[in-house]
Order: C-alpha cells, then structure tokens, then sequence
C-alpha cells in the first residue's frame, strides 16, 4: 500500500503536466516550441543505442568523474576550512572570487591550463559543483553541536576517528545537501564542459541541434538531460537513506501522526 | 566600561585579523597570477599577469561606459536574486514542511534542476527577445533551484524538540514557521544565499554574454571576440571581486541573524574556549 | 498587419523603428557605418544595433519577432533553412577578398610539417564552431589541394584560445578570423591557406535575413532595409579607412590591430553561385541530409 | 479531564521494535493533579507524548477534556523531559516565555507581565535577556516551567521538570506548582522519579509497572490540602503512604513483566 | 590529584557579563571520591568544564595529576549535564560505548567485552543495538555514565549523572559507581542535586555558595567505607551529616552572595 502510495506520488504530477503539455502543445507550428509529439518522435530517433554509446556514456563517465572528485575535495577542502578559522579568514576571499567565475570564462581559462582533453572537462565539472559541497561542508563542520566536540576531547577521540565519527558524520546531512545540490549542476557543466574544445559528447551534440536548427532534437536532448538527473537523484536517494538512516530517524521517526 | 572597551577590542581584534588574513589570502593569490604568466607557466600572451590586468582595469574605471555595464549588471543580478531567494524560500518551505508535497513534486524538481541555462537560451529569446528579462528569467532560473534545495533541507533539519514544543504550545502554522522553523533553517538559507548571489552573479553575466543583453557580460563577450585579452581579464576580475564583496554583505547579515548558531557564537563568546 | 507605412510618403511620419541583431565583429561593420551615415534614416528606419554572441540569440529574436533583421554565417542560414525556419535573406553580409591574403586564414606553427592543407589528413583543425562554414572552408582547402576531407578532424575552440592552443601543441592548426588573425602573425604562425577562398571565388561568408512573416507583412520596410545595407555595403567597400575607424566604436580592437588587419569585400549582391557551392559542400560532408531551397532562402 | 483507554504503542524501526506502553487505562477527573512515577524507560513520557497529541498511539484512545486526541489539544502545556531542547537557541529568555502567548494574539503588555511573573516565580527574572545557551542546566530547566506556566494552560503535563535543578530550588517549584495549580484549577500530569515529590506534591500517585507498561498502582494521597515542606513531610500519613509507593514500586522491580524490547 | 586555586571565571557575550566562578580553592587528592553541590547555576559545570580542561579559565589555577590543565587531561572522563547531546546520535549504544576505547587503540575483543560489561552493569544490555534517540531520557544518561565507566578512567568528573532516572535505578547506580571507584582507584568529582545522594557517595562534600562560586563548607564524611542503601541511609551519622549540609545550604540560600549577572 505504502509503496503504491509512493509510486502514485512520485508519478502524478509529471503525468499531468506531461498530458498538459502533450495538448497544450498538439498541432504547435511555433518553430522553437514544437509539440512534444514531434519531439518524442524525434527522441526515438535521435538516442539509439549507437548514440548513447558514442554520445552520451562518455559524457555520463565524465559527469560522475567529475561529480566524484567535486565532492571529495569539497568535503576535504570543507573540513580544513570549517575547522580552522584562520584557514577560513585566508581562503574565503579567494574562493568567493574564484566562485564567481561564469563558465564561458572558466571554459578558456581550464583549456589554457589543461589543454583540450577529457582532463579538462573533468576540470570545468569539479569547479562548478564543488561550491555546494564545500559551503555546506564548511557550514556544517562549524555549526556541529559543542557537546559531541567537548566529549570527542574528553575521551581523545582524536585524528582519523574524530574525523569519521565526529566531523564527517555531524556535518554529513549539510555535506549530503551540497552533494544534493551539486548533482544537477554537475549535469549542467557537463554540458557546458562540450560547448568548446570538444567533438563528442551528449552537451556537445545538444548544441549542435541547437545550432544546426534541429529544434525538435534539441528538445530531446533537453529532455534526456532531465530524465538523466531524475535516475541520477533517484540513486541519490539510495545512497542518503543508508547514509543518513540515523538523520532522518531522529528527525521523524515515529513521532509525527 | 573597561570590560566591555575590553570585549569590543577584542572583537574587533579578531575581525581586523581575519580582514588581514582575508587579503593577504586575496594577495598571494594574486602573486601567484603574476608569476605564473612571468615564468611561463601559462603562455603570457593569453594570461596576463596581475600587474597587466590591474592597469587595464585601471583604464576601464575611468570609462563610464564601464560603470553603466557594471551598474546594469548589479541591476539584473539584484532582481534575479531577490525573486529567486523569495520564491526559492516560500516555495522550499512549503515542500520542507509537507512530505507530501514534497514526494509529489520529486520528480518534477528533480528532472527541471539539471536544464542547463544554455539550452534555454533560444527559447527564453524567443519568448522576451535578446532583453534583460531574458537574462533574468535564466537568472531566476538557476538560483532558485539552489535557494529551494537549501531551505527543504533546512526545514527537514528542525529539532524534533522544538517542532513539538511549537506544536504543543499550538503556535499555528504561522508561527511556526516564523518563530521556529525559519530560524532554526537560518543556517541552510544563508548557505542557500550565498550559492545563490554567486549562480545569480554569474547567469547574469552569461546571459549578458551570451544574448547580449547590456552589462558586464557583453563587454566581456566585445572584448573577447575582438581579442582584447587583458580587458577580458580586467572584467573578469571585476566579476570576482563582486563575488568577494557579496560574500562580505551576506556574512555581515549572517554574524547578525546567526548570533544565536553554535557556528557563529563560537566566534564571539570566550566562553568556548580552547576550540 | 497595419504596419506604419511611413516610408512610402517620403517620410513625414514617425520613423520605422527596426532592430537588427549582430555580432561585434568587422564583418558587419558596413551596418554600422550606414547607421551613422544616415542611410537608414533617410529611407525612414531608426535603426538600433544590438549585438549578440552568435546565431543562437540572433535567429530566435528574429524568428520572434524581437529583432527585424539578424546577421548570420551563410552555412548557419542553410542549416536553419534545411530545418525550415521560416528565414528569408534580404541582402548580403561580407565576402572574402578573394585572394591569397585573405581576412580569415588557415594557420599552423612555423616549425609544423604541414606544408599545405593536404597535410592536415588524419590532423586536428580547431574551429570556433563545428559543423558550420570554417570546416566546411578547411575540408574545400583540403580537397583543392588534393586530400581527403573526410579525413580532418575538428575540435571546437573559440577564436581567443586557438593562438594559445596551437603555440601549446594542443591542435595541429587552426582557422582565425581577423582580429585573431593578426595575432596569430604577430605570434609567428604559419598561414598555409586562405580556405574562405578556396571554397569559392569570392564566397558569400554572411548575410543578413529577416523572418518569412515580416517579409510578407511588410515587404515595403524590407525593401528599404535592403536599399539602405545596399549603399552601407558599396560606401564600406570604398571608404577602408572609415571602415577602421567605425569598427573601434563598436569593438574592442586597438588601434593598430584595426590598421593592419585585412577587411572583407563587401559586394550589394550575393554570390549565388557560391552559396549553392557552400550547401553542396555542406551536403558532401554531411552537415546536410540534402541539399537547402536555395533559392526559396535567397532574395 | 484526561481519559487513556487501553493505551498500547509500539516504537518500530530500525532495526528495533519496542512494545514501550502494554495496555494502559486511567482517567485524570478535572482539575487533579496526579503524578505518575515508574522506572527508567517505562513509556511515561511516550504517554505524555500521546496525550499531548505529538505521537499516534498505536492502538487504544486517548481524550482530553472531552475530545480524543488527534492533534495537540487546545489549552494544553507541557513541560518536556529534554528542556534544554525544547527552548529555541535563537529567542532569549523572555522571548521564549512570550511565544507561545503571542501566538495566541495576546497583547504586548500583558505578555511582558504574565512573562515577568512567571520567570519571577521560578527566580530568573534576572536573566530575561540571556539566551538559553547561556544558562545552566537547571536555570534552562526553569525557563521551560516559566514558559508553561506563563501559557497559564487548563492541561499541564510535566516531564521530570525538577531533575536539574537543587534541592532548595526544587521545593520550591513544588510549593510554584501547587500554588498554581490551586490558582488556575489545572488538570496536572506529573512525571517524576522522586517518590517523595510524588506524594508531597499529587492528590494521587499512578505507579506504572517496567515495560510493557501497565498501571501497577494507582493511590489517592488523602494528605490535606494545604501543604508544607516541613509539616508535610513529617506527617506520619506521608511517611506511611511513601512506604506504600515505595514498596510497590519494589515489587514492580523485583519481578518485571516480560521484557517488550526484541532486535 | 585535581586542585582548583583561586578559580575565577567570567562569561562575557552577547550583551552578558556573568562571574560563574568568584574564588574557588580546593583540593581532591588522588583516589577521593568528592561531592559537589550548590544551588542551580552556582558554577558546578563550569567547574568541571575547567576542570576537563574544555573551557579556559578566567583567571586561577587548575592542575589535574600534577599538571596544569590546557587541554583535557589523560586518562579523564566526563559524564556531562547534557546526556542526551553528548551521545553520537549517528552511532548506536555499543559503538557510542566503545568510540573511546577504540581511539585508544584498543583490540576489539577487549572492547566489546568493556562495553558489554559496562552496559550491563547499567542495566542496558539489551539495547546495545538502538540509536540513543530510540531511547528514553533515563537510558541514554546510563548509556553515558557506561561509557564512561568503560572507558576506565583515573579521574571521573560526573555532573548530575542520574538526574534522569528513578529512584531505584538510582540506587542501583549508585553502588555501581561506588564500586568502580573502590575497584578501579578513580579520583571522583561528583555533582549532584540531592543531599542524600552525596553523603551517601562521597567521603567528602564540598557545598557551592551561589554566584560568585565560593567554597560554602567543605565536609569530610566519615561514614564507614563500606555503604548499604538500606543501612547506611538509617545510620544517625548519616543523618546528622545530611543535616549539617541541608542548614549549610540553606545559609548559602538564604544570604544570597551579590548576584553577578547584569545586562
Ligand atoms: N523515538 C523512539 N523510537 C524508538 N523507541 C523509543 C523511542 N522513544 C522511546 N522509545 C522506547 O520506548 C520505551 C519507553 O520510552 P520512554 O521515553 O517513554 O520512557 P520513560 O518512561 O520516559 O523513561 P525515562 O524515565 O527514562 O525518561 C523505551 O524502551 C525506549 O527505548
Ligand atoms: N556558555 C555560557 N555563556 C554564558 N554564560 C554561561 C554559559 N554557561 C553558563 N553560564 C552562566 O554561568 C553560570 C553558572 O553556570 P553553570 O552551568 O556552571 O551552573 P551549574 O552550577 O552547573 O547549574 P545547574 O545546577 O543548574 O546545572 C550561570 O549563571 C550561567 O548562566
Ligand atoms: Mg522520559
Ligand atoms: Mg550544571
């Protein structure tokens, strides 16, 4: 029944804004906003098996990649950062200028650096997405509660263990928000990462519709990208529930009607 | 008196470290942008070094036309951000605190967040024309996302505690929210603030780049595409320090509304001690 | 539609205000230059400039409505035709010199083994975008010089870092456009081909177009639109030295740059011929599925 | 008038399930004040929770004043076992006693002076300006029974509310709790591990049994209605009705039902 | 050995400025087991905290062993006020128990094997697999008190370690941490709200004036070593002692120091 539930929950609304925009948009002549149609027609054409295998799984390897090391050096850039405010006083102002850095500047600036490769893709994901990671790591390392600190010092709990069983687990559900956020992003630059120095990739063949006019592959493209993000985040959750149980345990658990 | 001239210089004794230790941070960063062009890290012909960049800004301050870009910049970057941090929290605070809402609408959230603004361009245009609103629209876009993530979080992360305190003491869906679930998700939302203000910032310029809308973006867009390196680098850094500066003003509130967070009173209370 | 008709009765009523979107670049400088000569004012057009960073915001302000008239690259305006998008080209945009020394070149390092575009078989070409007029140009230099096209590959590189990218190794050449084009000269490289002249003798590398509905509602303000970049084109192609004067208004380019670069032809009339040889090309390397209407995208 | 009618709830996941309240019933008539003591881990705060309507029972039903319980009843306070997390870090003190009447749409004045009197009462009015955060265990403890009193409820369930603070301070508050509790006629629950405070404070002691939690005892202490800390607890009926507390609770020890805690 | 000279301590933020600690002077030598109590935010805490080396001095002297505290001594284990923060909510109740064995290297036999015995002597064997959150107030401070019980310390600050339990299980305790302490030898600093409870335990109790902290009375218990819940508590020693601290607080109570805080 609960499952039912959920799976009704889940579904409903994209059903309905799914049938709204079918027939909302039926017969559409409008050379951008074709009817969705068209694009579903064009969305079995355009990713065939061939096409992911050449387009879209290397982008997917560089998504993860990227997303990967984005969290891990969020997370251990967050921890040196959250714990030591002189560290903080000499970093900040660095990142939050380097943070506001618009990729079709970043873009150049990574190819200078690292050429034209799949290492500079990589490079253009890590930089975008590892703000969330970092902020909410830095945010949730500081703002831990000063009784679990006092007691780690106490009983000298110290080091690798202070940093897996205090550090890491007390800040996790602000690091788990930062992932959360970031996962989308990373999407988005892997996508951006394909708008120069590239010739392959699931971005790059986005835009190519875009540029080439093919509007109603374009929007299939758009589409994939989203569908990828719900698969994406639905692993997500995977992932969180196991990390998290005793979060949202205490959180909720059974004491709410 | 003495006490509290004692505490006030203390504080600002710290603040005046942390300032220095901030640009001396700002500084060695720059030293490195210097050398590395000087010694060939990076080809000196498409990386100035600072000293280079700074004389260009130089240049550009005393432009007006500078001032009117960097003005409509701040213009457009302000709207976006305001409404996205407004919708992202009415709306993040509502799926926060109803799991059902929250669950009906996953899917749609999550299959909406990761559109790149880039594949909206044309049909952004399409419906407002190469304008400013274009530019808002994917400015309100991308930071609204960042700013609902952030709050749905935040609300989730309220004190069992305190949510049933509120409840008991029937404080009413206003108050509640008011009283106890806004401030104890305060720490997400400046959080979600600052990812926002730095999305905004840039979707600005992009947009402004990309669709030509005036601003700082375009100049950008001018300068690089009659290869003007070091005024691409110039605007550039004028990007940066208004991310440094945003960071300032949103810290700055944050000291204020967050006296009460274990976070930021650590920093002011000697009481915490040997940390 | 009850479009002001102004420009019929020599101009006593309010102006046509018309916007044309464009890139900040010296192909379009003649557009420029004619605003401030008055040569759209007379024929009553109170013209406003914008520009834009490429066809992806240029096309759909126009197809909306937003913008009257657009600048695009003569392969983007046959893609969007295959696709059809209700476009129509109302006059010509730039062409290249037609000779050896060129606005736009095909560059390699001075110590490179390629010696000629053949060379580039099995090399990396960067291009500032794919699938668009700059490979289709470097595959026609490959081809005249006897190679194989299919053969090249491309990587997509914006104008700005391509100079960088082939003093690093990263590409094997790359094709820049003028202001890059000095700078790849002052850096030392090597042109081994001046490929928009190769694809065709004085090829049609853009034009201007506005959208089938407002050809058709208004077909009286197009007409003078077209007059006006007409005498913009010819007073351009004899006034150089107005030319570079014009382009620093709108463009970054210092004034050396702007002295020395080498500046496109400006014809009023398209190269018909040679944009047929553009979309059969482009239909050769399979840009295309088949070949564009043509002459339905022509004036 | 509080009614618990076969009360059962069962804690369910991760990994554990624990029965924490067996087959409850009792009826607190209008206007009583009744403790109920038991040992650690019994279910007396999951019953205060229920009765507050902060948790679902699982089965059995629960009424106050009349209605069952589905939501936190109206004019109901309750004074939680983990004060120090029940305050809100970011309110100070006297905005921490005030919340709840400005959301009741009181005014300002009389806020500030049902506030004052009640951190009077518990003797913080000097600190109506600190944070919670900022207060000992015992001071924080008080603000919570400030707040609740200040709420002047009909319904008053308290949770340990003494266990951190002194002796001297804790008759005290027995004697504020009385005192308002005679005042305002409240229906009082009260938890407590002190059998003594038990008996000197209720008109009836209900000794619940270990888990799964039934009623052992339920004993009206027919002590006079006006109390004193010294007379009182000298009085030899005190002495004899503490014994008989006592001695139950001994005996619920001695021999504890089956254990309701399974992996 | 734990010696406090000239203690002083002084908060001072967010528009506060309290003296917690006036002059504080005393000495445990190595092996006591010393009481504390005082009234409610007295300074008992922030004693310990001092002690613990978590919470500088303001001013005085603090040397735990031999050596001045900086940082938390060896070998120290502290109960805290705040049971249920101090537990890892994220671990459950055995991991919770052995975190600090295993910082200290220790082999995971050895470990389980203290944590087991130490859960059990509190009474919680059963539980070792919930989260503390799954567990009711009065559990989770014994899951504390396990811990650090488990933990074999030489010197054991423990603040209001059974203020969440009841009385039997209070009892219970007692003569657990009476027995670890003559077992294992532990310098013990014990703050605790109830009279009887310290006279019970300490072979001394040290009586806290209320703010600015000063030793009120420093009373050496000379009941016999060996206690009995039932005969000791009705030995007319005990009685006596308990009288000469209960009048000593309530001189302490009644002529209030003047009162350090202020806005
Ligand atoms: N949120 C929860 N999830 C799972 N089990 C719980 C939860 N809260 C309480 N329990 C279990 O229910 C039982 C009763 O807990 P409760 O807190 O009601 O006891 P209590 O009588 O208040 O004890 P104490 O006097 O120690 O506070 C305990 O076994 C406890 O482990
Ligand atoms: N973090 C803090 N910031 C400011 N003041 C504090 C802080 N902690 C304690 N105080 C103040 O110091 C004084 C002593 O507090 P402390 O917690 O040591 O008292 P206590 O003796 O433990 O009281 P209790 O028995 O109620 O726990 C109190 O007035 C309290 O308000
Ligand atoms: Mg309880
Ligand atoms: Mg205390």
């Amino acid at each position: 029944m609960r499952f039912l539930r959920r799976v009704l929950l889940a579904l409903g609304l994209p059903v309905v804004l799914v049938a709204a925009w079918w027939f909302g948009s039926a017969g559409s002549q409008d050379f951008y906003w074709p009817s969705l149609s068209t694009i579903v027609d064009a969305f079995g054409r355009t990713w065939t098996w061939e096409m992911f295998q050449e387009q879209v799984f290397p982008s997917l390897w560089r998504l993860l990649a990227g997303y990967l090391i984005a969290v891990v050096v969020g997370v251990a850039l967050g921890v040196l950062i959250g714990t030591y405010g002189s560290v903080r006083a000499l970093l900040e102002p660095v990142l939050e200028f380097l943070r506001a850095f618009p990729p079709p500047v970043l873009v150049p600036a990574a190819i200078l650096l690292s050429g034209i490769g799949d290492r500079t893709k990589i490079l253009v994901i890590v930089f975008g997405c590892v703000w969330p990671v970092l902020l909410n790591t830095i945010e949730g390392v500081r703002g831990r509660d000063e009784v679990l600190s006092d007691t780690c010092r106490t009983y000298r709990v110290t080091g690798l263990l202070r940093l897996r069983h205090l550090v890491l687990r007390a800040a996790s559900p602000q690091i788990v928000t930062g992932a959360r956020q970031a996962l989308p992003l990373a999407i988005i630059l892997m996508v951006i990462s394909e708008i120069m120095a590239a010739n392959e990739g699931l971005g790059f063949t986005v835009l190519q519709f875009q540029r080439g006019f093919q509007i109603p592959e374009m929007w299939s493209g758009v589409l994939l990208l989203g569908l990828i993000g719900i698969v994406l985040s639905l692993l997500f959750r995977v992932a969180e529930r196991s990390l998290l149980g005793w979060y949202h345990g205490q959180r909720a658990g059974q004491r709410e009607f | 008196m003495v006490a509290v001239a004692a505490r006030t210089s203390r504080v600002t004794g710290r603040r005046f470290r942390s300032v220095t230790l901030g640009v001396l941070g700002l500084l060695g960063f720059a030293l490195v942008l210097e050398v590395a062009p000087r010694v060939g890290i990076v080809p000196i012909d498409f990386a100035p070094p600072t000293s280079q960049i700074l004389v260009t800004l130089g240049e550009q301050l005393g432009q007006p036309s500078f001032w009117t870009a960097l003005l409509r910049t701040l213009l457009t970057w302000a709207n976006g951000l305001l409404i996205a941090v407004v919708a992202g929290t009415v709306v993040g605070v509502l799926l926060g605190s109803l799991p059902v809402l929250r669950a009906a609408t996953a899917t749609t959230v999550e299959f909406l967040r990761p559109i790149p603004s880039v594949a909206l361009i044309p049909l952004v245009i399409v419906l407002y024309g190469p304008t400013v609103r274009s530019t808002l629209v994917l400015v309100v876009y991308a930071a609204f996302w960042q700013m609902l993530i952030q709050v749905v979080h935040g609300v989730v992360d309220v004190d069992p505690v305190a949510r049933d305190t509120a409840r008991s003491f029937r404080l009413g869906p206003w108050g509640t929210v008011r009283y106890v679930i806004w401030p104890s998700a305060l720490p997400y939302v400046m959080t979600g603030l600052r990812l926002a203000a730095a999305v905004a910032l840039i979707l600005t310029i992009t947009g402004e780049l990309v669709i030509g809308s005036p601003g700082l973006g375009k100049e950008i867009d001018n300068a690089q595409q009659s290869n003007a390196v070091r005024i691409v680098y110039a605007l550039i850094v004028v990007t940066g320090i208004l991310g440094v500066l945003i960071n300032v003003l949103i810290r700055q509130v944050e000291r204020r509304v967050l006296a009460w967070h274990p976070a930021t009173r650590a920093e002011t209370v000697e009481g915490v001690g040997v940390r | 539609s009850e479009q002001p008709s102004a420009g019929q009765s020599g101009g006593a009523t309010q102006p046509d205000k018309v916007n044309a979107g464009v890139i900040a670049i010296l192909d379009v400088a003649p557009i420029y230059l004619g605003k401030e000569k008055g040569f759209f004012s007379k024929r009553n057009i109170d013209l406003t400039l914008t520009t834009a960073q490429g066809g992806a915001a240029i096309v759909p302000a126009v197809l909306s409505g937003q913008y009257q008239f657009g600048f695009s690259n003569a392969v983007s305006l046959l893609l969007a035709k295959s696709q059809n998008a209700p476009l129509k080209v109302v006059c010509n945009g730039n062409n290249s010199t037609g000779v050896a020394d060129d606005f736009a070149g095909l560059y390699v390092k001075p110590d490179s083994p390629i010696q000629s575009p053949k060379d580039l078989v099995g090399k990396t070409v960067a291009a500032n975008t794919l699938k668009n007029i700059v490979d289709t140009s470097v595959r026609a230099s490959v081809k005249k010089d006897g190679g194989d096209p299919s053969q090249v590959k491309f990587t997509e590189l914006p104008f700005p870092e391509q100079v960088g990218a082939l003093q690093a190794g990263r590409v094997d050449a790359i094709f820049v456009v003028e202001p890059f084009q000095q700078a790849a000269v002052a850096a030392g490289m090597r042109k081994i081909a001046s490929s928009y002249v190769d694809a065709a003798p004085n090829l049609t590398v853009a034009m201007y177009f506005t959208s089938t509905k407002l050809a058709g509602e208004n077909p009286d303000l197009v007409a003078r639109f077209t007059e006006a970049m007409k005498e913009s084109l010819a007073y351009a192609d004899a006034n150089s030295a107005e030319v570079r004067d014009i382009i620093g208004t709108y463009t970054k380019i210092e004034e050396p740059v702007r002295e020395k670069m080498v500046l496109p032809k400006w014809p009023t009339e398209i190269n018909t011929d040679a944009v047929n040889a553009l979309a059969d090309a482009a239909v050769a390397d399979g840009l295309l599925k088949e070949k564009p209407d043509v002459a339905g995208l022509l004036p | 008038m509080l009614e618990v009618k076969n009360l059962h709830k069962v804690y369910d996941g991760h990994g554990r399930r624990v029965t924490a309240v067996g087959d409850l019933t009792f009826t607190v008539p209008e206007g009583q004040f009744a403790c109920v003591v038991g040992p650690s881990g019994c279910g007396k705060t999951t019953l205060l929770r229920v009765l507050a309507g902060l948790l679902p029972a699982t089965s059995g039903e629960v009424t106050v004043r009349g209605t069952p319980v589905t939501a936190p009843p109206p004019d109901l306070a309750v004074v939680f076992q983990e004060y120090g997390r029940s305050l809100f870090p970011w309110l100070r003190v006297r905005a921490n006693v005030e919340l709840p009447l400005k959301a009741q749409g009181m005014g300002r004045a009389q806020r500030r002076e049902l506030a004052s009197e009640a951190l009077e009462a518990v003797g913080l009015s000097d600190v109506d300006n600190a944070y919670p955060w900022q207060l000992s265990g015992g001071m924080q403890q008080r603000v919570a029974i400030a707040r609740a009193i200040a709420y002047q409820p009909k319904v008053l369930l308290m949770d340990e509310p003494f266990a951190a603070v002194d002796a001297q301070t804790r008759a005290d508050l027995e004697d504020l709790v009385r005192s308002v509790w005679q005042r305002l006629g409240v229906t009082l629950l009260f938890v407590t591990h002190d059998i003594d405070e038990a008996v000197y404070l209720g008109q009836r002691v209900i000794v619940l049994s270990a888990s799964p939690t039934t009623v052992a005892e339920d004993l009206a202490i027919d002590l006079p209605a006006e109390r004193d800390q010294l007379a009182t607890r000298s009085d030899p009926r005190f002495t004899e009705l503490r014994g008989q507390v006592y001695a139950r609770i001994q005996q619920v020890k001695r021999a504890p039902a089956a254990e309701g805690a399974s992996a």
